[in-house]
């Protein structure tokens, strides 16, 4: 394993640290937890967003936390969800009287954490909301499975309940949007190499020299299949034929495109797969009103990539355009 | 089970949490994100200290001390649940004396806290899967710790031949056919610390 | 090797199709070329700013062409410098008659090509002048090498000079700016693992298990000497050590600061470093007015990265605040 | 050298460069960036198709396209040097019947452009340490192509023991000795394609 890392039980408060120092005129860090809130926390007037989950998805999630997207973001370990204490730090840290919305993935553990701190945040009378992102198509949404993972489409739910928020908007309204980006977003995954978890040191699953891992989560889990290695297009493809039937998408509709680099991918490849994608979508009469392409969501340093595509209408659109000072995503 | 074995059993857990850290974070990687192990170590190491370190009265303040401290150092998903186990079990306990039917009780609630965290039930390979044979085993033949473990090894060793629908093993559906439960594992550890802790004199 | 690419030969091309297919608002592609400019370019009454070099070092540089930073980059082949037809094909999209500056980095491939397309450019009637960027801190600048390398502080001469010529100043103001930042800029890099050319597929250097490159540069070249992985407070120190004895830093100086992934190192791993650097500053008593976190001058997939220094007044610090709308720099 | 033989010099050149391009391509990642053969044989692959592709007055027209090519096609620090001395190669050989003393000027004054666009002199572990030995050869004895072939040979392996002061070798120091210089091996092949070109019949 080779990190540039001190302590590896040290990582994700030293990477906080250098975080805030970073961005000290945006953001501060509430003490002694892992929280990471706009330096004017809490906004009076304004819907409070938290989002948060494991560490390793740099710049997820404390490089949203900004104005025009969250207000404030927790750090579990590595791949691991935080605590509710946590998380009701951050929900203290940001709540102005008008109620605060918890941007959750779906993982049995983001999800538990998250609730029992929304309960705890109840309890103190602050009126608490969540929304489920879901957005990974690799998993099935069935019953024999916990549905589908919360993936990179996660941060167009952070962008555009963020604009809506910044509007004013009730808490109500600003879940009822990003509930519609919820319902609007699709993602898919591939890994060309495993990540290493700074504490154990080990690659997260093992894959041949010229093999792939499709449908992988964010998590360094193994995805659903192992395939061969083929061409940038040919796997494009393959990951933009599973998105699109879920999207339901009709001739001129238009979407929103993310191509997110897991970790080691150069950004070479990353606009090779966009060209591909957007090929693939002018193909089908869909027209791509945005385009996203860098490191979002990642998973430590694992190779690869998720598409991600957005249904927009207008409202998504100029929700889309709305100023962001967030250091990972300006607008 | 006195006020001193009931932290003997979180301590006694601990060191096996510490032992088998690698081998649960190993289980972990083969149908989940590989960090069991680190969390459940992480956290009970923390429980362990914040129990050694305050005399209790009864038990019942044991095993809530602990819930809390598992509740805010473990995360993922083994944290709320192990945490919500302790805290039923602790409330179950509340001015008990505990031993035959006050284990039942105890585990029962634990169970119903799991269950409504997780929303899962049994068959879903989870550490329900190891609860769960425990009580009913208590339940038929009353509480003997010998029992418990033995029951609780045959219990984990039988979520190998199960496909999770639960959890992140059940993203690979069939796929996790084959390995242990991580969660089914470190329970047993728990029921192995618990047996541990009530040989030894109070 | 494993990439997400389709033929080695046309990484160059895909990736530029794919980049302007993301920002085809802001930018276009000048036809058989290599070259992306702004979409409005020539802008009339500004002096064009004109960068490149060879390509694997992504953002860089189409990434920074956009209002408030360059006119135009041209891409050479992987780690290849642009030849002088693609440089001239750029000076031409660019100049609105008041004047083009290069901003060139110290290779001797760059400074030759670049100086073809300037002999080619004058001989057209087209004003060029030029800036030899030589940052690098890990090369002696003697009479025994080329002198120093340009690196990531390039990024630095790109924000600063672009701020300068949106005001309007002629290109002689520009080159001074530019001249400024080259003065005060200082870069020492790191790597942890080498690089893969597409073409070759083969690794650019060789590395042990638990051994690092000091004073790489950004081409995959072998740094200036190996070295045993030790935590990353210590690699910080060495490289912040070497780096300011050669900007001359008093007590209570003001600099900006970049911490820059060379293509595959996590986010947090960034920050770690970063938290360090800080430390090391405070430590100086020198204040840090502006940090920058991220991927800004790679080398494909290599992991570690590389720390600038730039010594800051008032001037600089202003033109770091403007505006800037490029893909990989929006302020 | 007649007209044909001038195209043949090209050609040839362009076939040692694609065989030798792993080669030189390992040369550079020893000491450079690993993509001299790369870009040799991309360049050159082009001037060979461009010569190819027209039927030319005289050898001068022959290098003038080879060299035009081989600037747009080349890049990095190869291109512009081997683009300059083609060109002013053309330069020295126009209207001149190429033999003898002519192949002394048209060295000399590719040797003045290269040095003039880089800044180079002998010793410095680059190109010119085989061009300016292959001169200095063709001025003392007189023009003979296998005497030429053989000077670029030894003075292409001289380049091991040197160390580098210009070029991206240099910033290795010392460390850049005990390799070959790539730019001085693939104008080694250069002499080599001379000299086949000129056993041929024109
Ligand atoms: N819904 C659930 N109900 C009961 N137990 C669960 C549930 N989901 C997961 N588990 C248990 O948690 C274990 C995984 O814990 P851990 O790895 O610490 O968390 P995470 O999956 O968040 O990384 C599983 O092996 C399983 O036993
Ligand atoms: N200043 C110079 N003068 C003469 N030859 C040079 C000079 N710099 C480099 N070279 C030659 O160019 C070769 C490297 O070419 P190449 O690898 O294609 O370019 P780059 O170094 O830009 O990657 C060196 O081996 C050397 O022979
Ligand atoms: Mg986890
Ligand atoms: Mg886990
Ligand atoms: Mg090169
Ligand atoms: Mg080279």
């Amino acid at each position: 394993m080779k990190k540039l890392i001190n302590d590896p039980n040290l990582v994700i408060t030293e990477m906080l640290d250098g975080f805030v120092a970073a961005h000290s005129s945006s953001v501060k860090r509430v003490k002694n937890t892992t929280v990471v809130a706009r330096k004017n926390a809490p906004v009076s007037g304004k819907v409070g967003i938290v989002s948060g989950g494991g560490s390793g998805h740099e710049p997820a999630h404390a490089g949203y936390v900004g104005e025009g997207m969250l207000d404030a973001a927790v750090s579990g370990e590595v791949f691991t969800s935080p605590t509710p204490d946590q998380v009701f730090e951050a929900i203290k840290a940001v709540d102005s009287g008008k109620g605060v919305l918890l941007v959750i993935k779906n993982y049995t553990g983001d999800v538990m954490n998250f609730e029992m701190a929304a309960e705890l945040a109840e309890a103190e009378g602050i009126q608490v909301d969540q929304v489920v992102v879901n957005d990974d198509v690799a998993v099935e949404d069935s019953s024999f499975t916990t549905g589908r993972r919360g993936v990179a489409g996660t941060v167009f739910v952070h962008k555009l309940a963020g604009a809506m928020a910044e509007t004013g908007a009730s808490l109500e309204e600003v879940k009822q949007t990003a509930e519609k980006v919820v319902q609007h977003v699709r993602t898919m995954g591939v890994a060309l190499s495993p990540c290493i978890m700074p504490s154990s040191g080990e690659e997260s699953f093992e894959l041949g020299d010229k093999e792939i891992e499709m449908g992988i989560g964010i998590h360094g889990e193994p995805g659903i299949e192992k395939k061969p290695l083929v061409f940038a297009d040919e796997i494009t493809s393959e990951m933009v034929e599973r998105i699109l039937p879920e999207l339901e998408l009709n001739e001129n509709d238009e979407v929103a495109v993310m191509v997110n680099g897991m970790g080691a991918t150069p950004e070479m490849e990353l606009y090779i797969v966009n060209r591909k994608v957007h090929e693939l979508l002018v193909e089908k009469s869909v027209t791509v009103s945005h385009t996203f392409v860098g490191e979002y969501m990642t998973s430590l340093e694992m190779a690869g990539c998720s598409i991600t595509v957005l249904k927009v209408d207008d409202q998504l659109k100029e929700l889309l355009d709305a100023p962001s000072q967030a250091p990972a995503f300006r607008i | 089970m006195n006020v001193n074995q009931t932290a003997a059993w979180i301590t006694h857990y601990n060191q096996h949490l510490q032992d088998q850290k690698d081998y649960l974070t190993s289980l972990d990687r083969k149908i989940g994100d590989g960090d069991h192990g680190i969390n459940m170590a992480r956290g009970f190491a923390e429980a362990a200290k914040a129990v050694e370190a305050e005399t209790f009265e009864t038990s019942a303040d044991v095993l809530k001390k602990a819930a809390m401290t598992v509740m805010s150092k473990v995360g993922g998903a083994s944290g709320p649940l192990y945490g919500t186990a302790l805290l039923k079990m602790s409330m179950a306990a509340k001015g008990k004396d505990i031993k035959g039917d006050v284990f039942a009780d105890m585990f029962e609630a634990a169970i119903d806290g799991i269950k409504q965290r997780g929303k899962a039930e049994t068959g879903e390979k989870t550490m329900l899967d190891v609860w769960v044979p425990v009580l009913e085993e208590v339940k038929s033949s009353g509480f003997d710790a010998a029992n418990v473990e033995e029951t609780a090894q045959k219990a984990m060793e039988a979520t190998k031949d199960l496909t999770a629908t639960k959890g992140r093993a059940s993203y690979l559906k069939e796929r996790s056919k084959g390995h242990l439960d991580p969660g089914a594992v470190s329970s047993y550890y728990l029921f192995v610390s618990l047996a541990e802790a009530l040989k030894e004199e109070g």
